[in-house]
Parts: structure tokens; C-alpha cells; sequence
């Protein structure tokens, strides 16, 4: 397994709207082994409380030497890791669990909301590198603009042309869910993979949409996770069909097929 | 001076050195071969396997607490027959002790699960988990009554070639008891505690943070508690202890030892630092050099009462 | 909007709100003079008092350990006849119900005791510490038997004109046992939980951390426990609970009385925030204004099970 | 009681040696009441990790608004301490305990070793400005220089001319124990009053010199302490007899007279 326990030095520590940061260590051995979708287990604190690590998505990596997370603010884990400043050394494990599946896909769409947005950009990246030609369209949904912060800029300045927006309160793009927006974007021509991570509600609400398109659909899934190595069997979700071992999120997904994983 | 003498004995089985890795939070060692020299531990403790495949509770079933954890991971394992023949392998070539934890819900499938392992190649002991619920006896856990607890190491012990360490559950009025009924039952060892029953409730949601409503309560949090309990049992019974809960350093490790731990176990600290138990390894051996101290069994029981 | 009605009953005792201290963490109130108004709590439970005077244990007495803290204090306290003359006369004027923990070596100390404070002016309701050895059954504490829990409760009742709340110890296999048996005795409350016994080993030393050696466990660590207990004792008996482990934040108030706490007693918070028990009572206030809710006996039991 | 809670905000954090910090508070209520001895409970973090908070000596106060501490890295909750930066705010509880007792004393000797010297610095300000002539002799140890800091040179600073060292390697004044100095630096034909904050075994030597040369001594004294306002009965130390109920030291002390305690 290409899984490392790496001391990671933090390089910056960028503060980009009120609750969101974006925090560039230096992890090399997780760096150069990363794919899209995939996260790590990032140590906030050396006090007991919190205790355990919290899992953070790949945001990108930078060259084969830097990892970059973006995070919000929720509570007291991410409350002390924003607290970190460049200098000092966490302790970081990954590449964990399995990312986005690119292999054959051409036409490619990615529907992130929230925080959810942060592993997008990663595979939006990948996506440009490998897919010739590249198609590629992103939508993002937020509660309010703000909280997409710099985002949507961040996706169109690595060259993604066909990006549309969407906010609970429409204050930017479609007043509206985003998942309202894939009818509309995804032309019925093309045999789309849809790419979502996001709150549950918005990817619930994506899966049923490309249900009826006939797209495919793959999500990220989170839940609680004490070890994010397949160890404490605490982040099990059920199979679609209800029955059946559970699957755990850590191991067999963040990312899963949307008809693998029940929709409850 | 010489290397430091880390060796730890159990019955007849000799151990590289005593830091164990707990049941359920080490997976089966291979999630661990990134991050541990297995053959550096002494030894590691399997997910508890029980006679037929289990799919455990609903999620969820983790929630953090002050200093700890509660888990209702509800005991999902793949069943004996797939751990034979799936994980096995893999275990026989780690270049440590194995050892099994087993789990039952009558006296009938503690005696199949230990006579089926006994024929096994490259398990070195059993760990009996007395903390399930006896279905045939009204879920009573085996662990709380002396003469059940006595009665399932007397079943597991007269049905398997294998050492036998019975796992003790700390949700007792007096755990030496339970020690010594496990004792006469003919236990080689005694390791404890297992966790400690607890909850937790979302304030907002009205509703448990577990799904299974309550879960067992492991981690730092719980470490005075183990610790007291070990003191206790170390002189209560003559077999070995092996201390359990809320290990995280080296110093925790030694606490254990000085107490009259004949071994550890590591567990919830797997999950916050996966080199945790190579770590302690370490730094065992570290302590014992800075303090000149030749071997282990110098350590052991040697808490200085004035 | 009303203002949300906080008051609970306990009895035939009504109590402006369902926040109390717990003894041992108190002080006689008059410490926290400087920083709670402390006409706002529902009531204070002070320092267990004995028949005699006592010194306590030597020091050292407290140890830190994850999310908590072991005391050792041994109930260092004036003695009933210095706790009437010195120390009612300020908790008569707090403006708050004075609730009196007692403790005793025997059932004979413990009826003295109740028969004493039956006569003093001031004193809303007795609180017996029943995690005490009984010196006179060797030294087998009195809250670990059910039968022996009722026997003091019973002798407590019936010596006193003072509504009788029975404090339970943790260390049990099964608390519903114990709550059971105080029910019938005749207590008009029960509250939980008491300290977990614990151990603490300095490695450098290797001495114990505590010169008693062990020490009761309390703090946020506890919750977890605490909170499973009150919960099972809730569905266990008809009489009112109080709650009590860890309780540091109104969020973990609520979630003792969502379990089915009728009241709450703020412990070793009171050490780490002087206002803690003030703050738990203005976020009370505040949550159930912001979700609309006129009194606390909605939110009393309200847990949501699926 | 002038007893105080406050939201203390972090007016200053400095790093004196690699090891010692002098951290400077607005708390008025806290500084326009304390005395020198007294100490304050400081809050070190928001984390139940340390869950404790940790008993600091009121190193000086700073007109009627600020307060000062000085403290050593010791362990996790001084760590953490030491890692709040200006405009961050503490809770702190104090002035608490009694702190020396200078009424009638002409002659006054101060000896402290090591972060024990932290409440001397207070104690010496006030003696220079309420004793009139101020007689002050202040002796200071320490297991090397490097530990001393800046320290003597603030005694100067405020004034103190009779100002003597003592190392137990001998990087700075005297080779070996402060305790050493009183024969020699205390006139015989006064009577002193010595003031004594250190660690136990420097106190015991310094009391028993006392004992010797018939001068008066107070000490101040360290215990374990969950509370700091006389609630928790934690901080019990016992009587000089051995007998009778404990002292305890948040409210009998910090500052005793040195026979009313037991020198074990
Ligand atoms: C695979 C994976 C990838 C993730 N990637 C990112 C990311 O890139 N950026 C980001 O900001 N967040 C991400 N998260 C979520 C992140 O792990 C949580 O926000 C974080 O653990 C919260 O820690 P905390 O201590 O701040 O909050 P806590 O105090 O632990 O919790 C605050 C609130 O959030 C809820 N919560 C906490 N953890 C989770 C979780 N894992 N799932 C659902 N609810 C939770 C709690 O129940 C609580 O209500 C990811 C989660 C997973 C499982
Ligand atoms: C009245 C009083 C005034 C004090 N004034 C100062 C001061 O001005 N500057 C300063 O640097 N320190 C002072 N101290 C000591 C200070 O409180 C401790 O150093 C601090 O609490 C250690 O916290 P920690 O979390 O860093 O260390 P921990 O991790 O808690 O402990 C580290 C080590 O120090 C020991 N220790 C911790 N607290 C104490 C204590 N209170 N007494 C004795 N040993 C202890 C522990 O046993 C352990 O071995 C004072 C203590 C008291 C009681
Ligand atoms: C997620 C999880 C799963 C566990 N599964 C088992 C198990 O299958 N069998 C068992 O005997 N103990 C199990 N335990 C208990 C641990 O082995 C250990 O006794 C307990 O967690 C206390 O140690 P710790 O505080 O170091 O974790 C489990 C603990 C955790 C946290
Ligand atoms: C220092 C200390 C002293 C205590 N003294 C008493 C006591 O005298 N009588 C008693 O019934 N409980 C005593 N307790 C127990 C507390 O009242 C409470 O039940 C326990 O600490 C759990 O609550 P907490 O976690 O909120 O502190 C004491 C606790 C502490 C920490
Ligand atoms: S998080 Fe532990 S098994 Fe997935
Ligand atoms: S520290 Fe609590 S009584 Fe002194």
C-alpha cells in the first residue's frame, strides 16, 4: 500500500474567507503518491482533546513535495488546526481510500457544494493534464457567495472554461440549488460522468438527477472516522441494497459509484 | 551495557517484548504494514472473530469524547471460516505472536470457536472477550458474574490446545473477582480492561450520537481507571496481567508495567498515531537504558508504596 | 415570548432552576461569593460533612489526567457540629436551597448525622454519600450493595424531616440495582454519578501520584459513563435524578436532563471556570428561548430513539 | 473578598530565554488589587487538555490595568500558554491567596531560585517604594546563568543595589547554593525579615539558615492545586506539629511564615 506517516512541516497557512483555510505542508512521499478524491488523517493538536485526527481531502498537491488542504471551520479540531503557523510540524497519514475513477471517461462534470469543492479542484486539475481534449464542466453551489470565496477563480485560472454557479440565497450564479443546474448544462448529446462531493442533501439530490439523465455518477462520501485506515470499522455506510457487510468510507470509498451506496 | 532484555512471558510463550496491540484497533496487522515493523511488537491481537460473520451496528458508531471515544462498532467481523482462510496467511508471515480475541453468545459457540483455532497454524493464544452478552443466560454479559466468567475460560480451556488470556470487562463492582473466578477457570493470563459503557447525545437532534444508543468508552480518558484496575488485579491473581486502556506513550506503557502489568496492549492510540505501538517499543527500551535496567522484569510491579 | 419557565420539583421542593453544585467542588458557597450571584442557581449541595471533624488524606491530593482530574481529598471536612455553627448562618442567606451531603462509617453515623441537620434551619433536603466504606461490614463500600444501600437510606429516612437524596457510586456492575434498592428505602431522589475509583503512577518516582494511592476520577473525561448511567437509572426508578459527571458547558446539562435528569449538579467545572455553574444556568435560559420552549420539563426525558 | 474574574486579553507575549516567558495582561480588577505573593489562576487553553487551569505568581502589576506573570515551560499547559499571541484572551481568576506580609519590617532580605524569583521582582518594587530608607538585599540562584535571564538586571533597574548571585555550576556569581549567601550578605546587627520562593529543597536550606541566624522567614509555597479559591481542598500541606487539619495553600497561603509549616 502506497501509505505514509509523514512529519509534514507547514509551509502557509492562508486564512480565505472568515471560516475557510487553505493550509500547504510539506509531505513528500504523500505528495508524490496522491490521486484526486483521496484524503489524509491530519493531526490538529498534541493535546488529547481533540483526540483523534481529522480527515481532510487532498486539495491539491504542488510538484512532488507539497500537500494542500482546504478546510472550514466547524469546530474545535479545525478551530486548532487554523491555529497552526507555517514552521510547525504536523503529523499527516496518507493517501488514503480511493479517489475519483477517470479511466474512459471524456465527458466529465463536476458538482461540488461547500466544502465539498476543495478534492474538485484537485480533480479538476488531473482532468485538463489527461483528458485530450479536455471537457471538463464545473458547477459549485454554496449557501451564500462568500463561502465560495476564491474558488470559482481558482478553477478558471487552471483553465476550466465552462464553470457556473449557484447559491442558496443568490447572491452569485442561480438562485438555487446546484443540482438544478445539471439539467441545463449537461448536454444530452455527451455520455456524462458526474463527479460530486458536497453536503448529503446536494449529492442526494445530484444522484437522482443524473438517475433521470442516465448519467453516471460518482460521489465522496463523509462520515465520522477515528483511524481512516480500515482499522476501527467506525465509518461504515450500508450497501444500496440495504443488506449485506457494510462498506467502510475510508477503505472502499471516500469516492463510490452512487448505485453502490444506499441513499437514505 | 548491553541491549536492554525486553522479553515478557506468558505461560509458556516467550514475547520480544510486552507491548501488545488491542483487539478491534489494529485491524488484522496488515492495515498497519505502512506505518509498523510488525515483527518489531510483541505481538498483535486480531479483530474479535466470531463463529458467523457479523455485519455489526447501523452508523453511526463513533463519537468523540473529552480525552476518549465511544464505539458501537457492534463486533463486525468476517466470521471464523473467512479469518482462516483470508487473514490467516498473511499473519503467519509478520514475524510476531498472534493472538486471537474471540467472541460468543453462549458457552456452545465459545467451545467451536476455540476447538476450530486450535487447529490453526500460527496462533500463539486465544484472548476471550467476556464482555458480550450471554443470550441463553438474558444477555447478561459473562463478564460481570464470577461463576460465568469461570465457566466460559473453563469451556474455552477444555476445548483448545491454545494458551488461553481472558478479557476483562471494567463495567464491574469488583474486578478481582471476576480475575479470579477467570483464574480458577484455568486462564494463562488475564488482560483487561475492555471499555467502559457509555453515550452521548446531539443536543440538537434530541437523538444518541450512536446509533446503537450506547457504546464503549475507550482512550485516555479512561487510563486512571485501567490502570487502578490492573494494580488490583496484579494482586489478586497469581497468572500474568496485561494492561489495557488509554495507552498512548511510553510513559503510559511503564505506568501499566509498574503496576504489575506483565504486558500491554495499545489501542485507541492506533487510531490517533498509527506508529504508536512501534513508538512504545522504543521508548521502553530507551527508558530502560537511560536507567540502566537490564531487563523488563525489573520494571514489572515495581511501583514504590511508602 | 415569556420568559422560560426553569423551575423543577424535587419532591415537594421547588427549585428555581435545575442547576446545582456538587459537594466536594463548592466549598460552603461563600468561595464562589465573588463570582456567582448565587440567589441564581437552583442550589447549592456543600462539602460532605461527617460526625466528627476530619483531616483528609496527606498530600499529594489531586493529580490532573486527560479530560479530568483524581482526588484524594478524603473527605477532609469541619465536622456537623462546626458546619452548623460556622457555616449556616451564610448559607441561610444565599437565597438559594443549601442541600447537605453527608457521609458516614457506619448506618448509626449516618442517622446522627440526619437527626442533627433535621433541627438546623436553612437546609432544603439531605444528600447522602453512600460511596463510603463501611467500617462496620469491612470496609465494603455502602453504595456497591443494593441491600446495604437501603438499609442507610432507610435509616436516613426515618431520622430526618428532611427529604432524603441518595448519591450513588459509579463502581457497580448495574446502578439500576442500587437506585432500585434507595427507592425503596425511601429516598425522595437519587443523584449520579459519584467519582470512578483511578490511579495515577509518576514513572521518574515510580511512586503513586496520590499518597492514598487511588483517587475518585471526575471531569469531562467521566461524561460518557455518567451520562449512560443516569440515563438507565431514569428508566429504572419512579423518583427524580440528578445528574452529575463532567458536566462543564450548558450543552452537556442538556443533554444529562434530554437523558432524563430532572436536575443537574456542576462539578470539577466549578474548578476550571469559577462561573460555570451561573453560565449553565443563563445558557439554559437561552436555549430554550431561541427553540421556543416554555419549560424544562419538555426538554426532561426528551431524548429522540428511532 | 477582592476576588476577580476576568477576560484577560494578552497584551504582551515575550520569550526571555529559550525556556521563560513573561506574558502581560490587561485585567484592572485583578491588577489594581493584588499584593505582592499573591497569584492568579490561568487559563492555558479552550481544550480539556489540559483541563486544569495553572497557578502563576503575580510577577508585577503595571499601574491599575495590567498584570504581569512569568512562567517557565514545564509541561503541556505552559506550553500552550506560550502559544497565545497579543489580542487573545485568557480567563483569569485572582488576586488570590496572601501574599507577604511587610507591615513593621525594616530590613528584608528577598532570596529566590529559579521561577520562585518571578514574585520577588513584585515584592521588591513594593518594598522600594513603601520603606522608608528601603532596606532590600535580594539573593538570587539558579542551576546556571542562562536560567537567570534577564532577571538581575530588572532588581537593578527598579533600584535594588545589594543584589547577589548564585549558581549550582557556577556560570554566574557564587559557585554553588543561594542558601549559601545569607551568612555572609546579612548584617548580624539587623534584624531581617527573609522572603523566600523557590524550589522546596532551596526553601528548606534558606529556613533552616534562618533558623540559625534568629532571623524571621516567609516563604512561599507550591502545591498541586485544582482550584486556587479554597474549594477543592487539593492544595493541603500539613502543619509544622504534624497535626491538626492541613494548611491549604491557596487561602492559608502561598506565603507562610516558615515555623507554621512542616520541613519535611
Ligand atoms: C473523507 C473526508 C474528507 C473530508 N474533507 C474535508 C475537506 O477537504 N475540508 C473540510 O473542511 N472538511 C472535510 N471533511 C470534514 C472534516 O473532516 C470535518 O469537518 C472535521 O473533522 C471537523 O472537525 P472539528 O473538530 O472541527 O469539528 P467537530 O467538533 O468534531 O464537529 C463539529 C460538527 O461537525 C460534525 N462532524 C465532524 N466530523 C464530521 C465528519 N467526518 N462527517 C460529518 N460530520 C462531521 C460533528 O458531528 C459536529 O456536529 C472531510 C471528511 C471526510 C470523512
Ligand atoms: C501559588 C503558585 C504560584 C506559582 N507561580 C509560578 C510562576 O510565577 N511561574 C512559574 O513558572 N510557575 C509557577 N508555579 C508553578 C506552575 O503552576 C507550574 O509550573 C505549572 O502549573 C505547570 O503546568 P504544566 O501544565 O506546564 O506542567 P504539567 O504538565 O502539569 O507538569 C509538569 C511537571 O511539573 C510538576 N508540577 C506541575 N504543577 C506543579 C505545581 N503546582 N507544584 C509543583 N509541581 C508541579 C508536575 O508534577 C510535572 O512533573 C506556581 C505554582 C503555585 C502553586
Ligand atoms: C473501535 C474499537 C473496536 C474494538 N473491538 C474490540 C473487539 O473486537 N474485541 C475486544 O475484546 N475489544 C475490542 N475493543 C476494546 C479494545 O481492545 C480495548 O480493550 C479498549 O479500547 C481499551 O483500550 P484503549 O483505551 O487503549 O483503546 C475495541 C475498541 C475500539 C475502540
Ligand atoms: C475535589 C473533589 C471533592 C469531592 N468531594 C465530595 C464529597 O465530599 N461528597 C460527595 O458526595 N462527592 C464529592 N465529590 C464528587 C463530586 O461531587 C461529583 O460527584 C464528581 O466529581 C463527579 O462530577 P464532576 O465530574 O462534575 O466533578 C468530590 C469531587 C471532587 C473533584
Ligand atoms: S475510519 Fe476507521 S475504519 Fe474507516
Ligand atoms: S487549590 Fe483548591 S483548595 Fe486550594
Amino acid at each position: 500500500m502506497n501509505q505514509f506517516e509523514e512529519q509534514a512541516k507547514i509551509v502557509r497557512q492562508e486564512q480565505l474567507t472568515p471560516e475557510i483555510y487553505r493550509l500547504t505542508l510539506k509531505a513528500p512521499d504523500i505528495a508524490s503518491n496522491a490521486r484526486p478524491g483521496q484524503f489524509v488523517m491530519a493531526q490538529t493538536t498534541t493535546s488529547y482533546d481533540p483526540l483523534l485526527r481529522r480527515p481532510l481531502s487532498i486539495h491539491q498537491t504542488i510538484g512532488n513535495e507539497q500537500v494542500q488542504l482546504m478546510y472550514k471551520i466547524v469546530g474545535k479540531g479545525t478551530r486548532m488546526l487554523s491555529a497552526l503557523t507555517p514552521g510547525k510540524t504536523i503529523q499527516l497519514t496518507g493517501p488514503l481510500g480511493h479517489g475519483f475513477d477517470l479511466a474512459g471517461k471524456d465527458a466529465i462534470c463536476l458538482v461540488g457544494g461547500g466544502m465539498g469543492i476543495a478534492p474538485l479542484y484537485f480533480l479538476a486539475r488531473e482532468i485538463l493534464r489527461t483528458n485530450k481534449p479536455p471537457k471538463c464542466t464545473v458547477l459549485l453551489g454554496a449557501r451564500t457567495a462568500a463561502e465560495l470565496g476564491p474558488l470559482p477563480r481558482d478553477f478558471m485560472d487552471i483553465g476550466v472554461t465552462e464553470i457556473f454557479l449557484a447559491t442558496d440565497d443568490g447572491t452569485l450564479g442561480h438562485h438555487g440549488f446546484v443540482a438544478e443546474l445539471l439539467p441545463k448544462h449537461l448536454a444530452p448529446e455527451n455520455k456524462w460522468t458526474v463527479c460530486t462531493c458536497g453536503p448529503h442533501p446536494m449529492m442526494k439530490a445530484v444522484v437522482s438527477q443524473c438517475r433521470k439523465q442516465g448519467d453516471e455518477c460518482q460521489v465522496s462520501l463523509e462520515t465520522m472516522m477515528a483511524c481512516g485506515i480500515s482499522a476501527c470499522l467506525g465509518c461504515a455506510v450500508p450497501r444500496s441494497d440495504l443488506s449485506g457487510p457494510y462498506l467502510h468510507v475510508c477503505k472502499d470509498g471516500p469516492v463510490f459509484k452512487a448505485d453502490e451506496v444506499a441513499w437514505l | 551495557m548491553n541491549q536492554p532484555d525486553l522479553r515478557i512471558t506468558i505461560g509458556d510463550l516467550v514475547f520480544r517484548n510486552p507491548v501488545l496491540t488491542a483487539s478491534g484497533t489494529f485491524g488484522y496487522a496488515k492495515e498497519f504494514e505502512p506505518y509498523v515493523n510488525l515483527h518489531h511488537l510483541g505481538g498483535v491481537v486480531v479483530k474479535g472473530i466470531s463463529l458467523e460473520p457479523r455485519r455489526g451496528n447501523p452508523p453511526p458508531r463513533i463519537v468523540e469524547t473529552a480525552g476518549g471515544m465511544l464505539n458501537a462498532i457492534g463486533l463486525e467481523n468476517v466470521g471464523v471460516d473467512r479469518f482462516i482462510s483470508e487473514k490467516m496467511e498473511y499473519l503467519r508471515e509478520i514475524g510476531t505472536r498472534v493472538i486471537v480475541n474471540i467472541l460468543g453468545d453462549s458457552l456452545e459457540e465459545y467451545q467451536t470457536l476455540a476447538q476450530r483455532l486450535s487447529e490453526v497454524e500460527g496462533i500463539s493464544a486465544l484472548e476471550v472477550n467476556i464482555s458480550c452478552p450471554n443470550v441463553k443466560k438474558g444477555g447478561v454479559a459473562f463478564g460481570t458474574d464470577p461463576t460465568m466468567a469461570e465457566a466460559v475460560t473453563r469451556a474455552v480451556w477444555a476445548h483448545s490446545s491454545l494458551p488461553v488470556i481472558v478479557k476483562l470487562s471494567p463495567n464491574v463492582t469488583d474486578i478481582t473477582e471476576i480475575a479470579r473466578g477467570v483464574e480458577a477457570g484455568g486462564a494463562q493470563a488475564v488482560s483487561l480492561i475492555n471499555t467502559l459503557l457509555g453515550m452521548a447525545i446531539d443536543v440538537r437532534s434530541r437523538r444518541p450520537r450512536l446509533a446503537n444508543v450506547v457504546g464503549g468508552l475507550s482512550g485516555p480518558a479512561i487510563k486512571p481507571i485501567a490502570l487502578r484496575m490492573v494494580w488490583q488485579v496484579a494482586q489478586a491473581v497469581k497468572i500474568p496481567v496485561i494492561g489495557i486502556g488509554g495507552i498512548t506513550t511510553t510513559e503510559d506503557a511503564l505506568e501499566f508495567l509498574l503496576a504489575g502489568a506483565t504486558a500491554i496492549e495499545v489501542g485507541t492510540a492506533n487510531f490517533v498515531n498509527p506508529r504508536a505501538s512501534q513508538e512504545i517499543v522504543e521508548g521502553i527500551g530507551r527508558y530502560m537504558s537511560e536507567n540502566r535496567i537490564n531487563r523488563i522484569s525489573e520494571v514489572i510491579g515495581g511501583l514504590v508504596l511508602s
